[in-house]
């Protein structure tokens, strides 16, 4: 059993050396066979495997992960979690794992710095705010909180932003306070620990090669570290979502695309909250060490490789300067990729596929690390009973061939301009 | 990246519009299963790690679409050639 | 007290430089840099740590340095996390330390020091949980205030950047002797060259060491390669210049400090330059980086690199400290003893890890130098080392009086470059470095940074590379003779930790790691090095770990039981070393951001003083003030009135347009139109609409018949990029057997309407008498070539956007400036008025048009009332999937019509429709309001949604709310167009 | 007349003051324009026919040709651009006849700015913004170049060793390229020469 994090545990372990702390999860050898299996350990498979614990009791599952845990997406994301969505299909659902964030340190044990700081997008012309004023509108419907700023509670939260000698002039923004970020890696750790607390088995250089199916459906994974069985199966894999469907014969509507993300030198405080800046596609918030963490849009082409071109690097970099001048001479200080799964219409997709047992969860585009609790309870669900949960009951596979689209921006089916 | 541009030379990929999978062909519209034959020429894909057929329009040069080979593990370019001349060879995958 | 040598060093004594630090006067001179200048001046406290706030100093005499980061400048110009061992120093300059308070000698903080018990690696996952609220409003404030390290400018950076792209066959990074090497023998072939060091001298270690190449000083040899390399034409030397990163295809970004090293850029120069070099083939020659040891207090300032006191000593003349222990686990750190011996520094002892027959070998031949085989466990000192524990191989320990403790723990290749496009490196267990393995396509490694450490290896590597780069590009040399240089030996046998260490070991200096850290985490079950990174932010501080990763990984194999190649690294990623987001944005920032697109009567309507706003790249007036009138209110009603009533003058050059000839334009037209073209006359435009191929609106327009194979078709203004790929596409991809010809003609052709009942009269006055405009002529929906008064041709449309009696005429873009004057002073009488776009506005909303904000790309024909227009006759893009079933349900939300039942209401755009009566809740949600207007005709708000079975519910009553601003009204349903709907006016 | 949408762009010395100026720039004016396309499989006739009528063939590869009173300027496969001296009379109509049913000719007189650059600086000053390589062993007199200044679209030919660049750029941008070409050339000196028509600095 883990010990209990707390300041008296800390307290209590600083003066013998911290010697006693065990493990945050165990290293175990994979089962010849599991009740489920969730492949991919990021924060959405961690997540999953807690839920299938702790919500349906499962106790025998697994997490296979071809690398460490956390080293995906949940590793490498900009750490922005919010529900100021558009779309009906979409606000409950991001709604819920809102919710689920704001109690998640006290049910999993294990601070995530889960910080609302608000999130505020900028708009810049007249069409802008009425589309502000249209998703706000929507989400006060649904219950949730939102405001929108002018021009002058703008300049007083944000007075280094540019208003005098902008090219696209800050008009106001939608702040959703209640958005914020989280320490991307304690996600997947905290997860990690609880689920493996309940007794999931978290095995990591564990990727998965082939899927094996009879006329029953699925019935298990080959591995690196050779075949396990079960008859339930959910696939996590973000980025790598097509590579481990076609395993199975399934062909998706995702493509595989690369996000670049940045983080400058340590500074004091600067940036109060989450910014998006509404002429161009930029985002910055400030990490709890200091670091200015922002990004932009995808580098446009299809790519598994984990790193990007220099346009990209220098378009961020334009945008950043154009909203905020005194970044100027603030440093880049390390740039990165990730791989994500950009669906068609540009939102996610829990669902049964044409293989029994085998289920996918994909399709998260730039926006999953927010999703990451109520998808793994969504998917959980899923899973356990066989029936899609009542908050994710949109993200169904067949939409794209019904027209049951949840096209937030309206890019149709065009993964890169999501 | 430098996409080799078989009119104009090696450009730099900020000069080009990507638009994505070469390989998919659209189907005829007047088929009976049109409409399936539609929903997977519109939206699924074969998203291969490895070598990838794809579509590139040179909007910063000779306004030509292209078919460009690369490899999505490390973006390594294996040619270029015109859409036109794929595309009317009535080349399939 | 000073510390700087009486002669020696590479520094210009004729130029003093006076400089601040933390407000204190100093003066050192040209050449120095500024860590080097405040070690002359006996400055050795330089900042404080992240998280103990510890004393620090300085380490190293280059990039890789943790510990002196100040911040440069002040005000608008403020740099913070600045390496002084980085910046070269001029007059004037200004520095102060940062992440201390009140000041850096007395820093409350570095009561941080006592609880680092509890601070270990992770502490914050374990606590601050309770209560829940107390994160956001006590923890968090606390520990960011605490966090972060300087603190940057506020105001906008005055400066201007800029980049630039250069060409190469072979460039080369890093000049030290590998890499003047590489360039001199490729360079001699002709070849075309680049040279890039980021240091401001360039020569590398030949400026740091003592050693001969054929007998004379290396740095004089230096000074004869560089001054060949100018020599050449083909050759560009980059001093000052850090390639900070390596990209596909033989892209390397690198950044140009161009006048960094002034108080303030010259007038019309930048600060700093990023440049694309775009390189055939590259040779890397970027060096190696010394590695600190671990024992207890190693951060103390006085405590530094042994090759950095080389450094200082050999380079700039200046003596780190006045009696030293060197500390070393291989054969360079005794280099570092004879070169403090000889520039009159007094070296108390080397102490040698090694076993001792290493040290009594090593002792004879450095005779003058106490030797002791053992470990340093431990520096003294408050804020400067005093003293050193020294525990011997035969277990007895001693304390040694110093100022200053030289360590080395061996030098790592700088190969970070080699690894930006996802190699790793390799270990090579028997020199226990990592090396270069796999390399990016084009690029060879030459030098230390491959490995090869020795003078005479990286001048053999380097010559060899710089030929077989230059010949991979098809040009041929020949080997030089080599020269003699000094012997050098570089054994090593690493010493990852001293075990018996007295205080906190560290080994990332600048995120406070300690050994212990990185042994507890281990524990702790983050095994992974990726995992040890992240949980404990070893390498990821402004340094990225360039003097800890090793020693890290090792620690962590050790803990594990496992190898170092098995263990591996972590990933190296651009940037090399950190670079200011200003030069990556160059000359894109404020007013160029992004280009300005002019319409072609911009100059008139400014001259009118019309107020302007952006619409995509565009600006485009908004409305034109008249005496008195000040916000859009008034002018705008005023130009709709006259549209209405006389005739108003507005410019839509920014609509698309292209040009479509050839036997088959019609063809190509038919498929990308949605509805019926193959009807259309010559002489006749009709409205068309496009499809995606997903079924759902992507753009429309007008397509006129200007002759039997000649189109005319026009985009919005947003889409007009879009559209005119996606022709391409259509035709080089779909139907590449078409025989079509098209080019975009927006910037050809000024075009403006020309709207209202006197428009007629009005267009008489500038076109040729001779042409009719009868209705019988020219009816609604004509198109033609006429010609203006003067006898230039210009192309007339008559179609109405408002409702009105309407034409657009066209003429070539740089007669548009011309024409629209001539319009605005014929019609002076007829009452005419310019026209901005909020009452283009007014007058689409009045007349039921869709723009962008119903052409949303979420919206279908059907959704906007238009889907009886989808011909079911011939194939269209969207022909097939704009009929699934969902497209075209009856109960999607449908465009109407909306006026306020209170007249004195008001609408605004975004909000939703809600059923009278029912609660304002997401169940009862039916849509929303995409277009608003005041109608000055109708005089009341009135509107377009997207409703519910829209079409069904005309004159039902439903609410509109915006529970966001807190406002609501009950609005009518009624059909989008609000006036003449049986198009009489227009017609007219 | 100056063009209506030329706000910062006028003739004098800017940047750096002293020496020589690094860049001299001035627009060409009065030219006619027009964009040739050649019909499907109809290149060579299409330059079998500019050949007849203005004593050159439009060239097959990014480069230039200077026929009788026309220039065609390659701008992608079977496109070019034909630049004149300004002459009355439709230009549709006159290379329309000249190319009959080989090509479709658009007018595009009235779309682009003109510019003539020359200077010891010239090409630094284009590398600035543009990322081809302007070396004389990569892009010499009579090449041409269909790419972008500054993420603007353009037309760079050469027209002189010395080297001499004429620049096409789309004029409602012009201002935006101006802004980028100044800031650009300030640190050499730039002078801008009181505009000139085409026609007086073609041979
Ligand atoms: C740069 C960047 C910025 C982002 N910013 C945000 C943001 O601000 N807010 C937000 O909400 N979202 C953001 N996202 C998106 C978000 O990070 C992802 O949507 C989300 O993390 C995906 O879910 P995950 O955590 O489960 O994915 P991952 O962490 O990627 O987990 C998938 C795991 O599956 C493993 N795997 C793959 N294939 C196999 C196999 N065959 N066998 C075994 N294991 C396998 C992978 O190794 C990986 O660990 C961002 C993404 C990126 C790249
Ligand atoms: N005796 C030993 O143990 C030992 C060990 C290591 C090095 N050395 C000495 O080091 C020297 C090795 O020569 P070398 O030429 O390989 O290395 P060097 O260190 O002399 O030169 C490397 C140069 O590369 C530059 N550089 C590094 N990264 C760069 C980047 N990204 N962009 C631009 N510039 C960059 C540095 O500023 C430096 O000038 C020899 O003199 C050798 O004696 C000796
Ligand atoms: C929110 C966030 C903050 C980060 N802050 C830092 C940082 O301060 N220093 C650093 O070196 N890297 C930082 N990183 C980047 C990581 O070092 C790493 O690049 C990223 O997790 C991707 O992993 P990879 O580079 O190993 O592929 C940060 C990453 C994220 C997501
Ligand atoms: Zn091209």
């Amino acid at each position: 059993m883990a010990s209990r994090y707390s300041i008296f545990s800390l307290l209590r372990e600083s003066l013998r050396g911290h010697r006693g702390w065990t493990p945050a999860w165990r290293d175990p050898e994979p089962r010849p066979a599991y009740d489920f299996i969730v492949v991919g350990g990021g924060g959405h498979g961690l997540a999953t495997a807690y839920y299938l614990a702790k919500n349906h009791g499962a106790r025998n599952v697994a997490v296979l992960e071809k690398g460490y845990i956390g080293g995906g997406n949940v590793g490498r994301n900009t750490t922005i979690i919010r529900s100021n969505y558009l779309m009906p299909g979409n606000i409950p659902f991001y709604e819920h794992s809102l919710k689920l964030w704001e109690g998640l340190e006290q049910d999993i044990n294990y601070n995530a710095m889960i910080s609302q700081r608000g999130v505020l997008n900028l708009f810049h012309n007249d069409s802008q705010r009425d589309q502000c004023v249209r998703r706000g509108n929507a989400m006060h419907l649904h219950g949730v909180d939102g405001e929108l700023l002018n021009r002058e509670q703008v300049r007083k939260l944000l007075p280094m932003a540019d208003f005098d000698n902008a090219r696209f002039p800050i008009m106001g923004g939608l702040m959703q306070r209640r958005g914020g970020t989280v320490r991307h890696d304690a996600v997947a750790w905290g997860f990690a620990r609880a689920a493996d607390s309940l007794g999931v088995d978290i095995i990591q250089n564990c990727e998965v090669i082939g899927i094996r199916q009879d006329d029953n459906g699925v019935m298990g994974v080959e591995t690196t570290r050779g075949f396990i069985a079960s008859r339930r199966i959910g696939m996590a894999c973000a980025g790598n979502t097509s590579r481990v469907a076609s395993l199975a014969g399934l062909r998706l509507p995702i493509e595989s695309h690369l996000l670049q993300a940045f983080v400058s030198e340590g500074l004091k405080p600067l940036v109060p909250c989450v910014i998006t800046f509404g002429a161009g596609h930029f985002y910055i918030s400030q990490s709890d060490k200091g670091g200015l963490v922002f990004g932009g849009s995808i580098d446009m082409y299809n790519s598994y490789a984990q790193r990007g071109n220099l346009p990209v690097v220098e378009e961020v970099c334009e945008e950043g300067v154009a909203l905020f001048p005194c970044l100027s001479r603030v440093r880049m200080l390390r740039s990165w990729g990730g791989i994500m799964d950009m669906s068609m219409d540009g939102s996610p997709i829990i669902d049964r596929t044409a293989v029994d047992g085998l289920y996918l969860n994909a399709g998260w585009c730039y926006g999953g690390f927010k999703a990451t609790p109520a998808s793994g309870w969504c998917f959980a669900h899923l899973l356990a009973t066989d029936q899609p949960h009542d908050v994710a009951r949109a993200y169904r596979l067949d939409r794209f061939a019904t027209g049951r689209l949840i096209d937030e921006n309206g890019s149709g089916a065009h993964p890169n301009r999501h | 990246m430098r996409i080799p541009c078989p009119h104009c030379g090696p450009r730099t990929h900020e000069e080009f519009t990507y638009y994505g999978d070469a390989t998919v062909r659209r189907p005829s519209s007047s088929s009976p299963d049109a409409v399936a034959a539609f929903y997977d020429y519109v939206y699924t894909r074969d998203n291969p790690f490895g070598l990838h057929r794809e579509l590139w329009f040179h909007q910063g040069g000779c306004h030509e679409w292209l078919v460009v080979e690369r490899d999505t593990r490390n973006h390594a370019i294996k040619g270029a050639v015109p859409a036109r001349d794929v595309f009317k060879a009535g080349e399939s995958k | 007290m000073s510390s700087r040598l009486a002669q020696g060093g590479m520094i210009n004594r004729q130029q003093a430089c006076r400089f601040a630090f933390d407000g204190a006067e100093y003066s050192g001179y040209a050449g120095d840099s500024l860590a080097s200048a405040l070690l002359a001046n006996d400055v050795r406290l330089i900042g404080r740590s992240f998280k103990y706030h510890r004393p620090r100093g300085i380490l190293s005499a280059g990039p890789e340095e943790p510990n002196a980061l100040v911040e440069l400048r002040s005000g608008a110009r403020r740099e913070p996390n600045t390496r002084a061992t980085d910046v070269e120093l001029y007059d004037g300059l200004q520095a102060t330390s940062q992440n201390r308070w009140p000041s850096l000698r007395f820093d409350v903080q570095a009561i941080n020091g006592l609880f680092s018990p509890l601070f270990v690696a992770g502490f914050y996952y374990k606590t601050f949980m309770w209560p829940a609220s107390f994160w956001e409003k006590v923890y968090e404030p606390m520990i960011r205030r605490a966090a972060g390290l300087g603190r940057a400018a506020l105001e906008a950076d005055p400066d201007h950047y800029e980049k630039s792209w250069a060409h190469c066959d072979v460039l080369v990074i890093g000049a030290g002797p590998a890499g003047l090497a590489a360039a001199l023998t490729a360079a001699r072939t002709g070849a075309r060259v680049i040279l890039a060091d980021e240091n401001f001298a360039l020569g590398g270690r030949c400026l740091a060491e003592r050693r001969t190449i054929d007998g004379q000083p290396a740095a004089d040899w230096a000074a004869q390669a560089i001054a060949e390399l100018r020599s050449l034409p083909d050759v560009r030397l980059f001093p000052r210049t850090t390639v900070f990163g390596v990209f596909d295809d033989g892209v390397y970004g690198a950044v140009e400090r161009v006048n960094d090293h002034l108080p303030v850029p010259p007038e019309f120069q930048p600060r700093q330059r990023v440049w694309r070099f775009i390189a055939k083939q590259t040779v890397l020659a970027s060096g190696s980086i010394e590695r600190p040891l671990v024992f207890g207090n190693n951060d103390l300032p006085g405590v530094m690199l042994a090759g950095a006191v080389r450094t200082y000593v050999n380079r700039y003349a200046v003596l780190p400290g006045r009696r030293a222990v060197i500390f070393t686990d291989n054969d360079d750190g005794w280099n570092t003893a004879a070169d403090l011996v000889a520039a009159g520094g007094q070296v108390a002892a080397i102490v040698d890890s090694r076993e001792p027959v290493i040290v009594s070998e090593l002792s004879r031949r450095f005779p003058e130098i106490q030797a002791i085989a053992g470990e340093v466990t431990g520096a003294r000192g408050g804020r400067h080392v005093e003293s050193v524990e020294v525990t011997s191989r035969s277990g007895t320990s001693r304390r040694l009086d110093c100022d200053l403790v030289a360590m080395s723990g061996g030098w790592s290749p700088t190969l970070h470059l080699t690894s930006h496009k996802g190699n790793r490196p390799r270990w090579d267990e028997e020199r226990s470095i990592f090396v270069p393995d796999m390399l990016p396509a084009g690029m060879r490694v030459a030098g230390a940074a491959n490995g090869d450490m020795t003078l005479g290896e990286a001048l053999v590597t380097g010559f060899r590379q710089g030929l077989t780069a230059a010949a991979a590009c098809g040009f041929s040399g020949s080997m030089p003779t080599l020269p003699r240089v000094t012997d050098e030996s570089t054994r090593r046998v690493p010493l990852w930790r001293v075990r018996q260490a007295s205080g906190k070991c560290f080994v990332d200096f600048q995120n406070d790691v300690t050994a212990d850290d990185v042994e507890l985490t281990a524990h702790e079950g983050y095994r992974s090095i990726e995992h040890l990174k992240r949980y404990t932010t070893l390498g990821m501080a402004t340094d990225q770990g360039k003097t800890s990763n090793v020693t890290g990984i090792a620690l962590l194999a050790q803990q594990r039981s496992m190898s170092i190649a098995a263990t591996g690294t972590t990933t190296f990623r651009p940037p090399y070393t950190p670079v200011a987001m200003g030069a990556l944005a160059g000359h894109h920032r404020g007013m160029d951001f992004r280009p300005t697109r002019y319409a072609p009567s911009h100059r008139w309507a400014s001259e009118l003083g019309a107020s302007f706003t952006e619409s995509g790249p565009w600006l485009r007036a908004e409305w034109f003030p008249g005496p008195g009138e000040s916000a859009w209110f008034a002018p705008t009603c005023r130009e709709v009135k006259a549209v209405r009533s006389a005739v108003g003058l507005c410019d839509v050059s920014t609509l698309g347009k292209i040009d479509v000839q050839g036997p088959d334009a019609l063809k190509l037209i038919e498929r990308l139109y949605a509805n019926n073209f193959a009807t259309l006359a010559v002489g006749r435009a009709r409205y068309g609409i496009m499809l995606r191929e997903d079924g759902f609106m992507f753009d429309d327009g007008t397509a006129a018949r200007l002759a039997e194979n000649r189109y005319l078709i026009t985009t919005t203004t947003s889409h007009a990029v879009q559209v005119y790929q996606h022709m391409h596409l259509c035709h080089q991809a779909l139907w590449p057997e078409l025989d079509v010809q098209f080019v975009s003609v927006t910037d050809q052709w000024a075009q403006f309407a020309i709207a209202g009942p006197r428009s007629r009269e009005l267009l008489q006055r500038v076109l040729d008498p001779q042409i009719d405009l009868s209705n019988q002529a020219f009816p609604f929906m004509a198109a033609g070539e006429v010609r203006l008064r003067n006898g230039e041709p210009a192309r007339l449309f008559r179609i109405s956007f408002s409702g009105e009696l309407a034409y657009e005429i066209a003429v070539p873009g740089h007669d548009g400036d011309s024409l629209i004057r001539a319009l605005h002073a014929a019609g002076q009488d007829l009452g005419v008025v310019p026209y901005g776009l909020e009452a283009l506005n007014v007058l689409r909303v009045e007349k039921g048009h869709v723009v962008g904000s119903e052409l949303n790309g979420q919206t279908t024909a059907h959704d906007l009332g238009i889907g009886r227009m989808l011909s079911t006759q011939k194939d269209f893009i969207g022909s097939v999937l704009g009929r699934r079933a969902n497209l075209i349900d009856p109960a999607r939300p449908r465009l109407v019509g909306i006026r306020t039942v209170d007249r004195n209401a008001k609408l605004a755009g975004g909000m939703h429709f809600i059923p009278q009566g029912a609660k304002c809740s997401i169940e009862h949600d039916q849509g929303h309001v995409t277009s608003v207007c005041y109608s000055p005709i109708l005089e009341q708000w009135i509107g377009l949604g997207l409703l519910t079975r829209g079409p069904e519910r005309h004159g039902e009553k439903v609410m509109v709310v915006d529970p966001l601003r807190g406002a609501e009204a009950l609005v009518e349903v009624c059909s989008p167009v609000f006036i003449d709907p049986e198009g009489a006016r227009l017609r007219g | 007349m100056a063009d209506a949408l030329h706000f910062a762009f006028n003739p004098g010395r800017l940047g750096h003051r002293e020496g020589a100026p690094g860049l001299v720039l001035q627009e060409l004016t009065q030219f006619t324009l027009a964009s040739v396309i050649a019909c499907k499989d109809q290149a060579a006739q299409a330059a079998a026919a500019a050949q007849r009528a203005f004593g050159t063939s439009p060239p097959m590869a990014p480069a230039t040709a200077a026929g009788n009173a026309l220039t065609f300027i390659w701008s992608g496969p079977g496109h070019w651009l034909a630049l004149g001296p300004h002459a009355t009379g439709a230009v549709e109509a006159r290379l329309g006849t000249a190319f009959g049913t080989h090509a479709s000719v658009f007018d595009q007189s009235g779309s682009r700015v003109l510019l003539e650059l020359r200077g010891p600086r010239a090409r630094d000053v284009l590398a600035k913004g543009m990322s081809i390589d302007l070396h004389p062993r990569a892009f010499r007199t009579g090449d041409v170049a269909v790419t972008t200044a500054s993420h603007l679209a353009v037309h760079l030919w050469q027209v002189a060793d010395e080297p001499v660049y004429r620049l096409l750029v789309v004029r409602t941008w012009f201002d935006s390229l101006w802004r980028w070409l100044a800031a650009s050339a300030a640190e050499y000196g730039c002078e801008v020469l009181a505009p000139a028509p085409y026609a007086s600095h073609t041979a």
